[in-house]
């Protein structure tokens, strides 16, 4: 593509996103419009070539029988033409379950499609049991078994332990237990504050560099 | 008639200012300063100088292990920060390793060799001087695993050359061979797994720069197993002023470091005076409304 | 006899040869000694390595009594006989005396040698090790306290899940964000606006979504009691199916299958500020009066809930993402932080199996305090009085919360 | 029967895939690597079922004539013309194998000039809003306000050069309260003390929702509410 018309389409691209900040328009309407089309068209061809394919295409060697001679046989090569079998025709079951999901368009036996739901909301409940268990849980309060030693350490295992009490749900907040209670609050609200401090400095180098489009590459107006 | 009235009346009104406004303003503090070329100076705090002084210590011929952790999406952070270790240890006459734990660092390391080595300092011979070694899958296992064997991993440079007729990674046997390691990127695999699978076990220095959202997560390892951190843009304009106090000649190359620092600084006061000036409107509204001060909270 | 000459000679020949290399190299390695005596690492032995899948082998050694003398590490050398050649395997640092050898064949048994190496290159080596092969095995020991407090939290779990069914009764505070779920409805009804539900940005093979979506079975089934517009744009396929599933059966549960629509739910696209540009758009053209944030997020977070502050909506979000909450309690009117997102739907819920769950995590949470603070006061001890007791049971306690990666 | 089998299957393979942790031996050991790859490929046919639903939805609009259909065409023209230039590799090396993000092809053309422009803007409108929140935000409406206002501005000054020129008369004794020693040091302790904290109950939080899910407790997202 001609630069200056890519460049002049972008730049009208990103005029028309920063015109929402004044108010709703057409021109933010038609940038939206074809931002969730292009995005989803985008979406679907990677999804197709980046899990598909390789995953259960590859695998099971659709991808050869479909033409493609300079890719390894897979499972179903194997298991029709050798004779072997193969773990990768395990991911038979992946492709049936996505079959499954597909059923909900036939609403007589829309519902099967509940099954590869329940398989993927169980497993993420196991997976995520154990993931979540060992990095966040464990590994933190290792971490914050410290000696009391120095000023920071108490602070640190303070503000952990009241930061905990806050989240406590079966006991009411009052007293000493509801005074420990507005500590860990306290400690929450630096934690906020701080990470948002810290972002606002990224986020800016975001805008720098639309500016920077704007004005430099497309116009020229920068040095 | 009470002169307090019209005043208050002032302050309601910036209380409940048009966000539009807002938007305005902090437009006009990026666009000015970036149609300006508006920089301003910037010194090196301690954990940025460290690194400098770190490679500025190294003796000629010394080698530094770069790894390329970062993607297209971060270009614009990392790669201000990337520009200045090279030049800085081109300067030096360091040798430079170049590696990526991200698939995406494969294409930025040669178009830093491009942009950078090549272009300053086309005197510099590859294979000599630096290398590419590529991007190899493994995260931390690949660590791990060059920590105690390098040519296990690689056995080829990125351009496809047997790794021991490169030159310089003859006498290359381990991470234990390097004398530094950088690391650019922050996200996951970086850093901090360098940190954990390489400095720490194999006792070699490791320091890197990351973006700002990712840096408050390393600060933990600064000092004892991070040598030092350049913490997004500014960490990246912190050490590109070192460089130029240090070598003046760099102060003619770009500094896209420094020159972001400009509009961000300048937006930075912008939104703390909103800050303030929210905070003064708000205590004097309040006095009016006393009644509703115990009303609300922020956890609400 | 030519050739039995000829052959001899040839034999007599390699023979000086070889005689000469090994004399020479003995003599090599014998003046080595004599100028640096370099004494070699002792005692290998290697083993199987514990709670693996198999194919790995952990060596063990003393440590060269030379250590301090520039020993600059030890290299591990490996056979699969001790006569055969012994090729390398890896490299430890100095002062190291394990490394793992994590590239066996299971089949196959190893003989082991670890040689002392220092700066001038000199080497030394040990002995051979007694034979070894690696196995899997059918229970990672590394990992029995996870299983102990794990089983210790679940077991709570169970427990207080199986004592609130047979009706026992728990005391839970109040969450802001949750008391106003039904006012915040009630207010879009008034006004007749529609109600905004995100159920975050991630997709179902994240908890986060998990958790989402039944909340929004929870709302849903009020807002089916009134004649409010739900609007559920979702950024990936498999969370709109489910939504719109959830969604209608809230409704049938509520009694009011004729008011669901499946216009309710809709998928706008998978990349993340597309979603945001449509939620955006959204939100200036049709106004909801309230809009509800719950599951993963990124840097979009900010972008909407300040487009919905600018439409005058109350906004109710929630998520377990560190990096968002501030911009959430900094933007919104109510949001649940962490753990009260897990917990909301729970509440909602009103049931008390699920209530009792939550008494359940409390229990997780007293382990969790007691562990910290008599860690830490285990290891104040052990500074001030340098006590071989403190320091021991510290290290207990430090151990019961340390996860040896695999 | 139909609300049972999901049941079972939730139960059968989120407790599978707790103890498959504990057993390294084949095939437990990889179970949690395999599932993601599982998942994958769940959700490309689950996509087939996103894409017709935004092509429902905008079909519907153009056909009723919504006031706002002109843009619906817009979006199923978009969709349609990515698709067609990815699947076929319009411009680039066609071919099952061939290189889908080949410079000059359609398909990373307009990745480059319409999807990037669009979404880097679309990120960039963060800095607007964040000035806007913090302006609305952050005062010192009640104690809890106060603390997050004045970590956020310690944080926020500790970034400017100003503001490390404001405090950097303090004599040495005192240079812990340097606004940038003060900075590194709220980002190190009490931050992370409360990250910690946060960290911990959400690790219990999800500890205790998976059990609901796995045991059947918890079943709305089967729409199963009602019995």
């Amino acid at each position: 593509m001609d630069s200056f018309f890519s460049h002049t389409l972008a730049a009208i691209l990103t005029i028309g996103i920063i015109s929402f900040l004044y108010k709703d328009n057409p021109l933010y309407k038609f940038c939206e419009s074809l931002f969730i089309g292009v995005s989803a068209g985008y979406w679907f061809v990677q999804q197709y070539y980046a899990n598909l394919l390789p995953k259960l295409f590859d695998n099971l060697g659709i991808t050869r029988m479909l033409g493609a001679e300079n890719v390894p046989e897979g499972a179903l090569q194997k298991l029709f033409l050798h004779g072997e079998w193969s773990e990768d025709l395990l991911y038979l079951i992946a492709g049936i379950l996505g079959v499954m999901m597909l059923l909900r368009l036939v609403s007589r036996i829309g519902w099967i499609s509940r099954w590869p739901m329940a398989f993927i909301v169980g497993s993420i409940s196991g997976l995520y049991f154990i993931t979540y268990f060992q990095s966040n849980a464990m590994r933190q309060m290792q971490n914050t078994i410290l000696p009391l030693n120095s000023f920071n350490n108490l602070v640190l295992i303070v503000g952990t332990v009241t930061g905990i009490i806050y989240f406590y749900f079966s006991k009411e907040h009052k007293g000493l237990f509801g005074a420990a209670a507005r500590v860990g609050v306290y400690f929450l609200m630096v934690t906020f504050g701080a990470s948002f401090g810290y972002t606002v400095m990224s986020r800016m180098s975001l805008l720098i560099g639309r500016v920077d489009f704007l004005f430099g590459t497309w116009l020229g107006l920068v040095k | 008639m009470n002169p307090d009235k019209p005043k208050m009346g002032f302050f309601e009104t910036i209380a409940n200012i048009d966000r539009r406004v807002i938007f305005l303003f902090v437009g006009f503090a990026v666009i000015i300063p970036v149609l300006l070329s508006f920089s301003c100076r910037e010194e090196a705090t301690p954990i940025v100088q460290s690194i400098f002084d770190k490679i500025e210590s190294l003796p000629e011929g010394s080698k530094v292990l770069m790894s390329f952790d970062y993607g297209p999406s971060t270009v614009p952070e990392v790669q201000p920060m990337v520009d200045a270790f090279l030049r800085h240890c081109c300067e030096k006459n360091l040798k430079i390793y170049m590696m990526a734990l991200w698939g995406t660092g494969h294409n930025l390391i040669s178009e830093s060799m491009e942009d950078i080595i090549k272009e300053e300092f086309p005197h510099k011979v590859y294979g000599l001087d630096y290398v590419n070694l590529g991007f190899k899958a493994g995260q931390q296992g690949l660590i791990n695993v060059i920590l105690t064997d390098l040519k296990k991993m690689y056995t080829t440079d990125a351009l496809g050359s047997e790794i021991d007729a490169v030159p310089m990674m003859v006498d290359i046997r381990n991470l234990k061979s390097f004398d530094l390691i950088l690391s650019m990127g922050g996200g996951f695999p970086g850093i901090k797994e360098w940190v954990l699978f390489g400095g720490d076990p194999g006792n070699i220095p490791v320091a890197g720069g990351a973006t700002a959202v990712s840096a408050p997560l390393l600060y933990p390892y600064y000092p004892r197993q991070l040598l030092g951190l350049l913490g997004g843009i500014k960490g990246a304009a912190e050490y590109e002023s070192a460089l130029i106090k240090g070598y003046p000649k760099f102060k003619t190359y770009s500094h896209p470091g420094i020159d972001m620092m400009g509009p961000q600084t300048v937006a930075h006061i912008v939104i703390v005076l909103f800050i303030v000036i929210g905070n003064i409107t708000f205590f004097m509204g309040r006095k009016k409304e006393e009644e509703e001060k115990r009303e609300g909270g922020a956890l609400k | 006899m030519k050739t039995f000459s000829y052959s001899f000679i040839f034999y007599c020949l390699l023979g000086l040869i070889l005689l000469a290399t090994t004399d020479g190299l003995a003599q090599v390695e014998s003046s080595d000694s004599l100028l640096s005596p370099l004494l070699p690492p002792s005692e290998v032995i290697a083993e199987d390595h514990p709670g693996d899948a198999g194919g790995a082998i952990i060596v063990r050694w003393k440590l060269s009594p030379d250590e301090d003398k520039g020993i600059t590490g030890y290299e591990i050398l490996r056979s699969a006989s001790p006569t055969a050649e012994f090729s390398s395997v890896g490299f430890a640092a100095t002062g190291a005396n394990r490394y793992v050898d994590a590239n066996t064949e299971d089949s196959l048994t190893y003989y082991y040698k670890v040689v002392a190496i220092d700066a001038d290159r000199n080497a030394s080596e040990s002995e051979i090790s007694p034979p070894v092969r690696s196995s899997p095995q059918w229970f990672n020991f590394h990992l029995l306290n996870l299983l102990i407090i794990g089983g210790l939290i679940c077991g709570a779990v169970i427990y207080f899940i199986a004592h609130a069914k047979k009706g026992k009764k728990f005391f839970l505070r109040k969450i802001a964000g949750l008391e106003a779920v039904d006012e915040a409805i009630g207010r879009a009804t008034e006004m007749g606006r529609p109600i905004l539900f995100i159920p975050g940005i991630l997709d179902m093979d994240d908890v986060q979504t998990i958790a989402g979506i039944t909340i929004l079975g929870r709302v849903a089934k009020t807002i089916a009691q009134y004649e409010t517009k739900l609007n559920v744009p979702t950024s990936r396929s498999i969370v709109m199916s489910t939504a719109m599933e959830t969604v209608k059966e809230a409704y049938i549960s509520a009694g009011r299958a004729d008011a669901y629509s499946d216009d309710f739910v809709h998928y706008v696209t998978d990349e993340q500020f597309g979603y945001v540009a449509a939620v955006d758009g959204i939100m200036v053209r049709e106004k909801p009066a309230t809009c509800f944030y719950i599951g993963a997020f990124f840097a979009e977070s900010l972008i909407m809930a300040e487009t919905g502050n600018s439409i005058g909506a109350i906004q109710i979000a929630g998520t377990a993402m560190p990096a968002q909450l501030p911009f959430f309690v900094a933007a919104c009117d109510y949001t649940l932080i962490g753990e009260e997102l897990f917990a909301a739907s729970a509440y909602l819920s009103g049931e008390p199996k699920q209530l009792g769950s939550l008494k359940g995590q409390d229990v997780g949470k007293i382990i969790a305090m007691l562990a910290i603070v008599i860690g830490a006061l285990l290891e104040t001890f052990f500074a001030i009085s340098g006590s071989s007791f403190f320091g021991s049971l510290a290290e207990l306690v430090h151990k019961l919360f340390s996860i040896v990666a695999s | 029967m139909r609300r049972q089998i999901p049941l079972i299957i939730t139960f059968i393979v989120g407790s599978v895939l707790i103890i498959s942790v504990f057993i390294p031996h084949k095939p437990f050991g990889q179970l949690g690597e395999n599932f993601s790859v599982y998942f994958d490929i769940i959700a490309v046919f689950a996509f087939i079922l996103g894409a017709g639903n935004l092509l429902r939805v905008h079909g519907n609009r153009i056909y009723r004539k919504h006031k706002d259909w002109p843009y619906s065409v817009v979006t199923v023209a978009g969709f349609t013309v990515m698709m067609i230039a990815g699947l076929f590799k319009i411009g680039g090396s066609p071919g099952i194998t061939g290189d889908l993000t080949e410079p000059g092809s359609m398909f990373e053309e307009l990745y480059m000039y319409v999807f990037t422009p669009l979404m880097a803007t679309m990120f960039a409108l963060l800095a607007f809003f964040v000035a806007s929140a913090s302006h609305r935000a952050f005062r010192a409406k009640n104690k809890e306000a106060t603390v997050l206002l004045l970590a956020a501005f310690v944080i926020l000054l500790g970034r400017t050069p100003f503001g490390v020129k404001l405090t950097s008369w303090l004599p040495d004794p005192l240079s812990f309260l340097e606004i940038p020693n003060l900075a590194s040091w709220i980002m190190s302790v009490p931050n992370m003390a409360g990250q910690r904290a946060i960290m911990v109950g959400i690790a219990l939080g999800v500890i205790a929702m998976a059990l609901r899910v796995i045991l059947g407790v918890e079943r709305t997202y089967l729409g199963a509410d009602s019995e």
